[in-house]
């Protein structure tokens, strides 16, 4: 039976990097299911079938531990970093007046309430006062996955994403992007847990400490993530 | 008079074919075996279902002309038709029925009375026996004062002492109006003493 | 809990509902008309909403509402509507989704209504608008009914379109299958059950209702 | 294209098929006959998942198939079965799911045979058994036909459902919605295109199908 | 001898009251107007309907007694029945109809030749004409050797040629099973000669 790694969405792009050089290292092969944080978190809560669950925050991994879900402390494994990107350079360029002009119809953000990356997109528009006067424009993505798809079907003109939608070597789409000022959200600590079913299996454990070697830390860092 | 010469090849795989006049003000039985082809035969007349080949002219209008290309609309024969199964409307009442289909109370009148309906005009169709039924189907087609009267079985639900009081009144009326009739029958007795002609259809 | 996705999933309904009407009982009389391979094919694209995934349908609507794409961009510049993330985008999406349902019945009731009726209205002189008005529609008035009832319950339940569409804003597309999907995500378990009974007790109800309504009815000889 | 999903969409849809037909088919029959307010209420719990929004279903579905729930902790502990986030899990919900496209044409086409022919029947001797099997079901073969490429086409397209139950786990629950949706959320849309255009000529074909064949074929008098 | 005595509410707001006795063997043709519930009766006796009140007994053996909450189920009773609408089995051919009803081939061969439908037996019923349809249904009540025969308008759709030759047959054959016939028909003189006793049910 394959590892099964539960994977928040921003963790896509790289995901398939380090689930190559996993198995290229052990031969063991991972299966990995992405959705929202909270979406995981609440499929794991209702019995789903994961060895591991790598959040884009430490809450819903904490929230899962103090549950009984996995005997273990949360372990840090990436810090995220937030961007503005779009189609259009219009959008992102100077984005903070950008997207208050008419010609910005649409901007996605992930659902603050189980995407950590919308939740700190929010929290960066709230930080420069522009969340109530963009409210209108805003459309909500079930996960960070489906802002980009948002944003790489032009269905909107801009949204927040994470870094490493810009650093996947797949993604054809031409896409425009900025950074967002780092002070302007709280940082973006990423935290795994290894859940109950998981324990004492082998290969999941060996998967858990090879996300934290140097390895998976190069990985991380050319996705564009921040390890220490 | 109504002239028919047309073919048809039947779904069970026979061949239909008629050629005969039907002379102004005629009443004329049709009989024949169960599927023979009496019913599409009458269709036929009044449009609603097209031969394969042949002629039908009334008086001097061709109503239908395989040679020539045409075929009028029902709409336009507008023949009087008396259905087999009557085709009433089942969201019409008696009087609705007659209003549909002619715009002239005192004509809807005349007819209620001599079908015997004259207290029965709000009912609906289910709420009609099988032979008051049967008797507004027959209205109705003559509600459109028709030249020609197509009537399929028109008096199998109605049982013998209303039929010879209903068949008298319409003696008169289609005498007056001078209608040429044409009335299928499984019953080879029924319209003796009425029918001035007889079409026999596939009698072997 | 919010009662504005239910308003909104009311509306939406209604809407739909009421377009279908307008434009699927004309669709359904002409389909039980005399049957060509094209109108089998018409009435086999008509289905499909039935049996095709709505991942499938949101995925080629996405593409479709995009204003990337030339024929959105032009109703954009040219009305200012926009339909991805909109609420006339879900109308659209909705008419796609529920037409089977308006379709369907109306049109196997036409069907199922005997020639002789049209036949002998046509002797009368009328033409097929009129004996459509007068003869054959008020005569599958049960069918149109559980027609209208059914279109309107699915478009109540309409879920996965939406999910890849609407974007979930509320008042605009966060229609209440979205706020039940949106509260279990966030396990608020309250929450959705609150709009999981509200909208079961509406569909319950309504299907309930058609279907003592046909059996109590007076019944017309033709069903 | 991982055609894996597609193999498992069809097992699904094959097995819900399967045992709907066993359960479904006596079901219509049971309906068809006398009606009574409990069947009347029986019957719009069956047309429920027509109408109801998948995410109420999946909502309820999650409650009672979570470990935490006793039947399931039962389930799980006795007989090793564990129906979230499972194939099992999958067959169950698709069977609600799509009971009503199996049910509703199958009793419709039983109540509309004339009583007289299961009457001949009995004056026969034969019991109501023996008349269903030899005299009712086989005069309501398309209507079987029809009720089995539907229930079969629309367990195809089952998405919300499975998005909530299901998991996305690949060869588990990773049904052909899921991943047309999956693809479209990873930005691949060549393989969302390649899902969708598989499933869409699947469901059309049969679709069409069986419209032509109930178009050609032997045309019984009862319809 | 069979005797009934009942009751029935008639769905039109009609009360039907049957009270007639039928000597074993006998022929009653049974008259009257549509809707007066010829068909009810008929099917009251096969135990399809049930009657508000009253008793159908046959020799000894009671198949319905209200006050008793007797009621015999169709299966029971074995009534033969010819339906107004033939009722028959459009999935079945004509060979496998009267095989479904009964295991007699030497009996089946014996039937088929007296309805002359031996060199159809393999045809389904939407490939018989009207009349052989209505002879086939006779014949599939005949399958089970009834000692009650029951028809509703047997011979409606059969050519009077046809009708005659039946009849003789059939004649014979219900006089040496000695069955016990009710027949209804909407043609007065139908039976003329043949039947040996008559009801007419709700002539006014
Ligand atoms: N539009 C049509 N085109 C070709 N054949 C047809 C058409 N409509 C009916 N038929 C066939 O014509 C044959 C004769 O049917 P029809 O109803 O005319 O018989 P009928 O003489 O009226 O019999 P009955 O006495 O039982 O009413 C049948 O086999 C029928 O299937
Ligand atoms: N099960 C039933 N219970 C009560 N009334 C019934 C039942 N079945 C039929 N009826 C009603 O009994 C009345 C007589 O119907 P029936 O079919 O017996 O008439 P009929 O004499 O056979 O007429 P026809 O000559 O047209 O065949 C009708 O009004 C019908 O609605
Ligand atoms: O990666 Mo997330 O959990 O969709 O913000
Ligand atoms: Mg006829
Ligand atoms: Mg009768």
């Amino acid at each position: 039976q394959t590892l099964k790694v539960a994977i928040a969405a921003n963790l896509q792009p790289v995901m398939k990097a380090l689930q190559s050089d996993f198995k290229k290292k052990t031969g063991i092969t991972i299966d990995a299911i992405s959705g929202s944080s909270g979406n995981l978190s609440n499929q794991i809560k209702n019995g789903a079938p994961y060895d591991i669950f790598m959040s884009a925050d430490a809450a819903f991994p904490t929230m899962l531990y103090k549950q009984g879900f996995s005997q273990h402390q949360p372990v840090f494994y990436a810090d995220g970093v937030l961007v503005i990107c779009g189609i259009n350079k219009t959008a992102v360029n100077n984005w903070p007046s950008a997207i208050q002009t008419v010609a910005v119809k649409k901007i996605a953000i992930g659902n603050p309430a189980i995407a950590p990356y919308g939740k700190v997109a929010k929290e960066a528009l709230e930080k420069l006062n522009l969340f109530i006067k963009v409210q209108p424009k805003i459309v909500f993505g079930e996960s960070i996955s489906q802002v980009n798809t948002y944003i790489t079907t032009g269905a909107v003109d801009a949204g927040f994403t994470t870094l490493s939608l810009i650093r996947d070597p797949s993604n054809k789409t031409k896409l425009n992007w900025a950074l967002v000022d780092s002070k302007l959200y709280t940082p973006i600590r990423q935290a795994m847990i290894l859940l109950r079913r998981a324990e004492g299996n082998k290969q999941a454990i060996r998967f858990y400490k090879y996300l934290t070697s140097s390895a998976a830390k190069a990985i991380f860092k050319s996705y564009g993530y921040h390890v220490n | 008079m109504i002239k028919a010469d047309i073919k048809k090849q039947l779904k069970d795989g026979q061949l239909l074919h008629i050629n005969k006049a039907f002379v102004t003000g005629s009443i004329t039985r049709v009989t024949g075996p169960s599927g023979a082809g009496k019913t599409t035969f009458l269709k036929m007349l009044a449009g609603l279902i097209k031969p394969d080949e042949g002629l039908i002219s009334v008086d001097s209008n061709e109503w239908f002309n395989s040679a020539g290309s045409i075929n009028l609309t029902p709409q336009l024969r507008k023949a009087g038709f008396v259905f087999q199964d009557y085709a009433l409307f089942p969201n019409m009442t008696v009087m609705q029925h007659l209003k549909y289909a002619c715009g002239d109370n005192d004509w809807i009148d005349d007819l209620l009375k001599i079908g015997g309906l004259d207290s029965f005009t709000d009912k609906k169709p289910l709420h009609l026996s099988g032979g008051q039924q049967q008797r507004l189907a027959i209205l109705r087609a003559l509600a459109i004062k028709p030249n020609v009267l197509l009537m399929d079985e028109p008096f199998s639900a109605i049982d013998v002492k209303t039929k010879m009081k209903l068949l008298a009144d319409l003696q008169t009326l289609l005498r007056d109006m001078n209608t040429t009739v044409i009335a299928v029958t499984h019953n080879p007795q029924e319209l003796d003493g009425i029918a001035t002609d007889e079409l026999i259809i596939g009698e072997d | 809990m919010d009662l504005l996705p239910i308003w909104l999933t009311l509306k939406l309904a209604a809407i739909t509902t009421a377009i279908l009407l307008v434009i699927g009982v004309p669709l359904a009389w002409w389909l039980s008309a005399k049957r060509s391979v094209f109108k089998i094919i018409i009435e086999a694209l008509i289905t499909m909403p039935l049996v095709l995934p709505p991942s499938v349908l949101g995925f080629y609507l996405l593409l479709a509402f995009s204003p990337q794409n030339g024929l959105s961009k032009w109703l954009h510049n040219t009305f200012d509507v926009q339909l991805v993330f909109s609420f006339p985008g879900l109308v659209l999406a909705s008419v796609i989704y529920s037409l089977p349902f308006m379709v369907s019945p109306v049109k196997s009731a036409l069907q199922q209504l005997p020639v002789s009726l049209a036949q002998a209205s046509y002797t009368l002189g009328k033409n097929p608008r009129e004996t459509f008005l007068h003869v054959q529609l008020p005569n599958i008035k049960p069918s149109l009914l559980t027609a209208t009832v059914l279109t309107f319950a699915h478009t109540l339940g309409e879920f996965g379109v939406v999910l890849m569409i609407g974007g979930n804003i509320p008042g605009v597309t966060r229609v209440a299958s979205i706020a039940v999907y949106d509260a279990v995500e966030q396990m608020d378990y309250t929450s959705a059950n609150q709009y999981s009974l509200v909208l079961f007790a509406i569909t319950f109800i309504m299907v309930m209702g058609v279907f003592i309504y046909n059996k109590y009815q007076f019944k017309s000889p033709l069903e």
